[in-house]
């Protein structure tokens, strides 16, 4: 940056308006790459709604809501959008839980806390694509090691991946898989953050330990902690992808095809632009709803310090 | 109230954290009742002393009792019936006020399951044992005078107030003993001058021992029965404020208490009396001749005059006034003695009116035999029998007021 | 200077034979380089590529179609000039030259609309791949394998034996209709009439196909396998009939590696004269547009074509060669002797059939729904008639409604 | 009366020792089936995967494949040139950013961060379709450029380091104008240093982000020489058919590792970073 | 050194923060070379006035002009020629002490492509440049007596140490004017004592102008030459320490000085003098009759004696002792004189020692009336000459020491 300009500026007579200056400096190139790759697109995307564009299409025409009606008979769209509700439901209560759990009992390890916290991060740091065959074979109906030892234990096989009704779990259970690690360490980061004066306080109450504590003084403390990690795990967990597209291509039988594999089908394998562009808009919809629902539910009950 | 107070055998008490020892065989007794101040710089182990008190740690060595011979030693927190105000409060801040001051009755009074969220309200019992906790925490909540804040959470509350609500909590379960971690370093000057007086006033009715923790000496002489001097982790001298003030057995003890800081002068037996910076003080000693001492004298002892005023017997050295430092009524003058030794005089009153600072800076000083404090070279006090010198013992005080 | 051709072909694992194919062409011709583009994951993967390419200038100079996609693909390059019917360098190689190499039922499979527009590379049809071990182990015959009673009778047998499962067609979790086309041409049915007016597979070849495809699940306890899964199994020995392409002979062998005996069978044979077999595999089509690189081209075709291309084709896979010269001694002849496995496939070359494609670009919408449904029907969920019913529906809405 | 309460300590700390350590079995069960996979010859894998391997060599033949079968080596190079050149590039974006919004009042900072804030929340397959088209229409497709371009703005980066520099004292900031620094001085000498912890913390989540990310360059990379690992090893395995399983683990084992090894490197400061900024 | 003292003229300055107004028509004089404490309580706006001065903020009206009538509004703070010392350092906490003392030159005397990195060391003339600047560094750090700590970071360093440091990046380049904003406010009680002596030293031996903003009335007594008090962002009174404290312009100045504050009692004009309590002080005033007052006495004036033992004519109130608070050389005697008013006393010295707590805690006390101070009901000081009083004005301190 060169300094001619803040010299000459310097001659104005207002301190405040040139420090103003220089903050709008700093952020203009965010602002323009967040209207050129955000903003911007989402108004396409918005506008393609409305349009029977397909790529390549020499002729583009307006279709109105044509796009938004077909949505609302399409069998698969609608069957997509509970695949992606109910993957949710399964990965964010999982990925939650067990990170707040395993918080909970890593908090309070002093040699081994630092290796749990890496050892539990691994699998979110590993490629999916990669994890996949592993968890393919792992997963195998009939000889994949999971299923031998269930019937060792005296249990059924499962066909974990190819089962209609197990299959849309067993990824929900590997997306959770992948998530723990982050909702663990952001949990043992709230942890840390609670005063430990609290916790001896708790203890001359009576609160010594256990349930009475985490009830009591650590659940309502993890407030604000909490409701970031679930919102972010829920807006993770609605964008899944990888796990479809490597593990079961939306089958079997179509049980595991979410609302963005689906749009990735219509835009990109049946390039119906158009329609994909609706759908983008309802999935844009739904994650917007869902935010600011749970910030806003979260909102009246969190405890802030 | 209800339970009777603790007292505390205390007995060569240590805690190391690895390399560094905190505590280093401390021995006190706490009598019951009494409101008691550890005093003493940062980092001396006060506040460790306290956590070991109340079970949040395991002392390294030494044992702590109750005065009929019970051992505390290894008892959970819950179980000590020890209530303790922190020096940041240390309130629940998810919780009302309310709330922060039942939660101690809650955990006690209510069965597991009575005290579910849910659930527990529907158990026998559980609201009519809720009931009156309710109107325990009223009770104390008026004696505290913040009944109107009871729906209100921490975050929305003065320093003061947070410090009535945290009390509050200690006080509503009645325990044997309170510790209190500096309570009021957080609060500005009026308000600490203001709280200090409520603390003792209320310890006072309450008669419940208090073990209270400061490092202001303004604090722990205004509100102890008894100061416990702490230094490098052990304690230095017990007394009352005033034994401690006017009677330090030793020149840490001296130089803690009293702002700015007692004079120290280095001086050595003679057969003529005690020889100080060139000048010899006539008194007589039963030390031997030669032997090295430190001379301390308070600033308020020290007599100035203008060099060509005051008379060289009364007042044999010579100083030059380095700094004045006047502070509304009274006035701190800062002197050189010699290229070592300075001197700082404390005037106020018809002193400060009686003297007028010379052009040339130019003063006499000294004082009274009977106002000094002898120490050896290690520090220890040499005791006015021990050095033949009948140092005056500060008018008493009553207690009367009280 | 030598001319480079960007080539892309489909099935990344191709790779095994794609790369010494490039290297004997280059060596007899080193005017041209072979430069291959990613493989696409799949047929349907590289159609797609190949129409995005086409809308942003980025095609290919050669590319392998998939028999069911060479439709559409020529319906939609045609127009815009981006695809060169070979018919055009056929004409001028003697006639004698083209009879020797390619019998007529191998270039119909690149004949779209009368007019040769693409060159047959690779062709496979389904066939059976049978655990000689777990056969015996229960007491099965080969021959029970020739109809389809035999082979659920068998893998029953095996099934209700304990240590591994009878069989699997997984015509539902298959990556394209391939399988599914199989079960209706054996019948003697087609997808749609010839002008592609209407669906046509409602009729008892239809009935025929779902009819099995419930059987498997409900006699055989067959379990749901993907492609992959199925080919684990298979090769980890607790499968013991296995349905699939050709095109696996060459791997299977390998992964099984002689830990147990396997062997090869045809296709059920269909009891109808009219039955055949979609013929999977994949066709060569020109898109260049520069004259001296389509000249280039032709040569490479020519190659990958010829009986030298083929044997390499065909041993690093399975695939059926689609040239005559093959069988020649000098080339496969004394390999298919004394390998009787790889031989199953060519006895299919009489029933092999054109892999039927929807018009209208919409094949892999129209799989995608209909795969859901057959899953249907094998689970039992709907009868198979009713099944029938629903799959002709909505294919009929999707294959007619792109029109 | 200590031994009971350091019996019970010892007691309740073995217990929960044993917990976590039974977890993390169960979540490192892919690592571990990876790395006994990999020492195993094709025929070997379905029949006796727990066996004894066969040797060292097998082991070393599977890496060869892994690399020899495929451009494994290439595949990894674009892996770190995107991961490597975006990070760059969406720190220089969201650092001056972040501060802006940090430290300075102009108008429309507010509206800026929201609109920053609602960013997070939008899922980026959405923008990406138009930006698919447009890359398409510009001959862009099947680059770095087009790996890399669409994501610059990365609203994460600028959120959680305004975070962090809202933490960073006024007072320096204005000793440091008072001396005479330029705010780009401020920014990248006293400002950026006392926020390393965070980007390493983003630093982490970026690369892991976008090595590993399957969607885009599916979309986008045709040739293979694009290819970042992924979808490298989506070209690696497509059907069973061609599926050496032993060479596969070998190529997951090389995509998987250099993205662990930078967090191992970068845990602390990860870590430290994440509980900086504190989500408070 | 080389610079002249910068001299300030401030009229009617103002800053609103949106609704808030926290500076209100600030007029000031500032003479080059003075020490001049900003003193008041927390948030009048000290902090704001500084920031202004020192250009982080603009002024919503009025000018700040130098002596010389050059205007400085809209300067850029880096061309001010003005060093600034904060509250809690602001070190840079990644640079050694070395370049954190060299930042301030580093910045002025290299060119921006001389100070980059690696580059910068090969331009010419950098390397000379450099040498120059650490040997103004080895030069102030030997000032401040911190030359043995350059190579460390501002984490290794202990409060003090800190502070030198900001000062001596403050110093390094001989700046017109210095702003302080409450320095030593981190600081504990001892360090504090010490380095208010130094900071007050190094001014007078540099001459240059100096603002001090505290809220420690200890601190602006003692170190100022003219003590402004803030409040409510006006200068409510500008003069001499001694001139604040004993010749307060307004009841909130004496309230504000002093520590217990001063006692103020209702008063009322009679015709026999002013009516206090029941009892009269027989002071004649040229007020008119029946006008109520606000009467101020410092507890250091208050005389105490036992009910039965002092004498009811100067000593004409009776009180009750409601706490003692012995503080080492003196103790304050709170007492209650009817439901209302309560008064404090300081007894220290001989006052002390010839007064003991009668039993039952009753005492007369009273007042010289020269020591009282009289403010309207507004709080504006009456003056002697307005009031027809002549109130003792305090012995004139000598200057001459310092
Ligand atoms: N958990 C711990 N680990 C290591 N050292 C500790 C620990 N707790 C305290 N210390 C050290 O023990 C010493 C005494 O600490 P303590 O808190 O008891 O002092 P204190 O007298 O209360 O001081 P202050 O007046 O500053 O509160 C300090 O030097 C401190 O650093
Ligand atoms: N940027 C701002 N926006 C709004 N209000 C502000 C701002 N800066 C200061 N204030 C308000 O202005 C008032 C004066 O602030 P200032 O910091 O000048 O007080 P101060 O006299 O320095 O107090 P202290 O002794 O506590 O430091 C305070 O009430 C403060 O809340
Ligand atoms: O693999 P191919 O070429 O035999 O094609 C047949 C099938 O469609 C593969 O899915
Ligand atoms: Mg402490
Ligand atoms: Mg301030």
């Amino acid at each position: 940056m060169s300094r001619a300009p803040a010299l000459a500026r310097s001659e104005t007579p207002r301190a405040a308006g040139r420090t103003a200056a220089h903050g709008l400096l700093l952020a203009s190139p965010a602002i323009f790459f967040l209207s050129l790759l955000m903003i911007a697109p989402i108004l396409v995307v918005f506008g393609l709604s409305f349009t029977d564009y397909s790529l390549g299409a020499v002729q583009v025409s307006f279709i109105g809501l044509r796009n938004y009606l077909q949505i609302a008979s399409d069998d698969r769209a609608l069957a997509a959008v509970g695949h992606t509700l109910g993957y949710v439901a399964i990965t964010v209560p999982l990925a939650v839980l067990l990170g707040l759990f395993l918080a909970l009992t890593i908090q309070g390890r002093r040699r081994l806390r630092h290796g749990y916290e890496v050892l539990f991060f691994l699998p979110a740091t590993s490629t999916f694509v990669a994890m996949a065959l592993v968890w393919q074979f792992l997963l195998h109906g009939r000889i994949g090691p999971i299923n031998d030892w269930l019937v060792w234990i005296g249990l059924g096989r499962i066909d974990f991946l190819t089962d209609p009704a197990t299959a849309l779990p067993t990824l929900a259970v590997i997306g959770a898989w992948q998530m723990v690690g982050q909702t663990t360490i952001l949990f043992l980061a709230g942890l840390s953050s609670v005063p430990p004066d609290i916790y001896d306080a708790a203890s001359l109450d009576g609160m010594d330990a256990g349930w009475d504590r985490f009830l009591r003084i650590t659940f309502p403390m993890l407030g604000p902690t909490t409701l970031f990690v679930v919102v972010t795990t829920t807006i993770t967990a609605f964008q899944a992808f990888d796990a479809v597209a490597a593990l079961t291509q939306g089958g079997p039988a179509g049980s595991t095809e979410t609302l963005l594999y689906k749009i990735y089908l219509e835009a990109y394998q049946y390039t119906d632009m158009g329609y994909a562009a609706s759908l983008s808009i309802l999935f844009l919809a739904f994650i917007a709803a869902l935010s600011l629902f749970q910030i806003f539910i979260a909102e009246k009950k969190v405890h802030y310090s | 109230m209800g339970t009777s107070s603790l007292g505390l055998k205390i007995r060569g008490l240590g805690k190391h954290f690895g390399e560094t020892a905190v505590l280093r065989g401390l021995d006190l007794d706490v009598v019951p009742g009494e409101f008691l101040c550890l005093l003493g710089p940062s980092g001396c182990g006060k506040s460790t002393l306290l956590r070991i008190l109340a079970g949040f740690e395991a002392p390294s060595e030494g044992t702590v009792e109750t005065e009929d011979g019970a051992s505390l030693t290894g008892l959970a927190p819950s179980r000590r019936d020890i209530a303790m105000v922190f020096q940041n409060f240390a309130l629940y801040p998810h919780m009302t006020v309310h709330d922060n001051i039942a939660a101690p009755l809650v955990m006690r009074r209510l069965s597991w399951a009575q005290r579910q969220p849910a659930l527990g309200a529907l158990l026998p019992g559980g609201r009519a044992i809720r009931g009156e906790i309710s109107a325990a925490v009223e009770r104390v909540a008026t004696q505290l005078r913040i009944s109107h804040l009871l729906g209100r959470k921490p975050g929305q509350l003065s320093g003061g107030q947070k410090q009535r609500v945290a009390i509050g909590r200690a006080l509503i379960r009645e325990p044997r003993l309170f510790l209190m971690d500096e309570p009021l370093s957080s609060l500005d000057a009026a308000l600490r001058a203001e709280m200090r007086g409520e603390i003792v006033e209320l310890q006072r009715r309450l008669g419940i021992t208090t073990l209270y923790v400061t490092h202001d000496q303004t604090e722990a002489m205004t509100m102890a029965d008894r100061i416990v001097l702490m230094m490098d982790g052990r304690a230095l001298q017990i007394g009352t404020p005033a034994e401690i003030f006017h009677d330090p057995r030793h020149v840490s003890v001296a130089t803690f208490l009293g702002s700015p800081s007692i004079n120290i002068v280095p001086g050595a037996i003679s057969d003529a009396g005690i020889v100080c910076l060139g000048h010899t003080l006539p008194i007589a000693t039963i030390l031997p001749a030669g032997r090295a001492v430190q001379i301390g004298i308070r600033p308020e002892d020290v007599d100035v005059a203008a060099a060509d005023g005051g008379s060289a017997a009364r007042l044999p050295w010579l100083a030059r006034i380095e700094r004045l430092e006047p502070i509304g009524h009274e006035t701190l003058i800062h002197m050189r003695l010699d290229a070592a030794a300075r001197i700082v005089a404390r005037l106020s009153g018809p002193r400060l009116a009686g003297f007028a600072v010379p052009a040339d800076g130019r003063v006499r000083v000294g004082f009274e035999a009977t106002a000094i404090k002898l120490f050896d070279e290690q520090g220890a006090r040499l005791h006015p029998a021990a050095a033949g010198l009948d140092a005056a013992l500060p008018p008493r005080r009553a207690e009367a007021a009280r | 200077e030598p001319i480079t051709l960007d080539v892309q072909y489909a099935w990344p694992s191709h790779k095994r034979f794609h790369d010494p194919l490039a290297e004997a062409f280059m060596k007899a011709h080193p005017d041209i380089r072979i430069h291959y583009l990613a493989p696409a994951a799949s047929y349907t993967d590289g159609q797609q590529r190949v129409l995005r390419g086409a809308v942003t200038g980025n095609l290919p100079d050669v590319w392998y179609s998939g028999y069911s996609y060479l439709n559409e693909l020529v319906r939609t390059l045609e127009p815009r000039g981006e695809i060169v019917p070979v018919s055009d360098f056929l004409a001028k190689e003697s006639p004698e030259w083209v009879k020797e190499n390619y019998s007529g039922q191998t270039l119909q499979l690149g004949q779209v609309q009368g007019r040769q527009w693409a060159l047959p590379f690779t062709a496979s049809t389904p066939i059976v791949y049978y655990n000689k071990d777990l056969l015996d182990s229960v007491g099965a015959s080969t021959d029970a394998l020739r109809s389809w009673d035999g082979i659920i009778a068998t893998a029953k047998k095996i099934t209700d034996g304990g240590k591994a499962d009878g069989m699997s067609y997984a015509a539902n979790e298959w990556g394209d209709d391939w399988l599914w086309q199989a079960l209706i041409l054996n019948a003697g049915g087609r997808m749609m009439n010839a002008d592609n007016t209407k669906v046509t597979f409602g009729d008892d070849s239809g009935k025929t196909a779902v009819t099995l495809l419930r059987r498997f699940v409900s006699e055989t306890a067959m379990p749901f396998l993907d492609e992959d899964q199925a080919i684990q199994q298979f090769a980890s020995g607790k499968l013991g009939i296995f349905i699939g392409s050709t095109a696996e002979v060459r791997v299977m062998g390998q992964t099984i590696g002689g830990k147990f005996h396997f062997g090869t069978a045809p296709y059920p044979q269909p009891a109808n004269a009219e039955g055949g077999l979609p013929t999977g595999g994949s066709a060569a089509v020109i898109l260049t547009k520069d004259a001296a690189k389509r000249r280039a081209a032709w040569e490479f075709l020519k190659f990958v074509t010829g009986p030298e291309g083929q044997k390499i084709v065909v041993l690093g896979s399975g695939y059926m060669p689609t040239n005559l010269r093959t069988a020649e001694p000098d080339y496969l002849g004394s390999f298919y002797k004394d390998n009787p496995d790889w031989t199953t496939s060519l006895k299919q070359w009489p029933i092999a059939k054109p892999w039927f494609g929807y018009p209208g670009g919409s094949g892999p919408r129209i799989w995608d729904e209909q795969k859901v449904e057959l899953s249907k029907i094998m689970r039992g969920q709907v009868t198979p008639e009713a099944g029938l019913a629903t799959l002709v529906d909505l294919t009929s809405r999707l294959a007619l409604s792109g029109n | 009366m200590t031994a009971p309460f350091a019996l019970r300590n010892a007691l309740r700390s073995a217990g929960a020792n044993a917990v976590l350590i039974a977890m993390a079995a169960v979540m490192l069960l892919p690592f571990a089936w990876m790395l006994l996979i990999v020492m195993r010859s094709p025929s070997e894998i379905f029949s006796d995967p727990f066996g004894l391997p066969e040797g060292f060599g097998i082991v070393a033949d599977n890496f060869r494949n892994a690399f020899v079968t495929v451009p494994m080596a290439r595949f990894l190079v674009n892996g770190a040139v995107v991961a490597s050149v975006l990070l760059a590039l969406q720190l220089a974006v969201s650092v001056p950013a972040a501060y802006a919004l940090a430290k300075f009042e102009f108008s429309g900072r507010k509206l800026l961060f929201a609109a920053v804030v609602a960013a997070l929340c939008v899922p980026i397959q959405v923008p990406m379709l138009p930006i698919y088209i447009a890359l398409a229409y510009a001959g862009a497709l099947d680059s770095y450029f087009a790996l890399i371009f669409p994501f610059i703005f990365s609203p994460f980066a600028i959120f959680m380091l305004r975070q962090q520099f809202k933490a960073f004292p006024d007072e320096i900031i204005q000793a440091a104008r008072l001396d005479g620094f330029s705010e780009i001085e401020i920014l990248l000498k006293l400002i950026v240093p006392s926020a390393r912890p965070v980007i390493a913390a983003f630093a982490v989540f970026s690369i892991t982000a976008h090595w590993n990310d399957l969607y885009w360059p599916l979309i986008v990379v045709s040739s293979q020489d694009m290819a970042t690992p992924p979808l490298g090893m989506l070209y690696f395995r497509d059907s069973g058919l061609g599926t050496d399983y032993g060479a596969l683990m070998a190529g997951a084992i090389v995509t998987v590792t250099p993205v662990m090894v930078i967090f191992l490197v970068a845990q602390r400061q990860f870590i430290k970073g994440l509980t900086m900024t504190g989500l408070k």
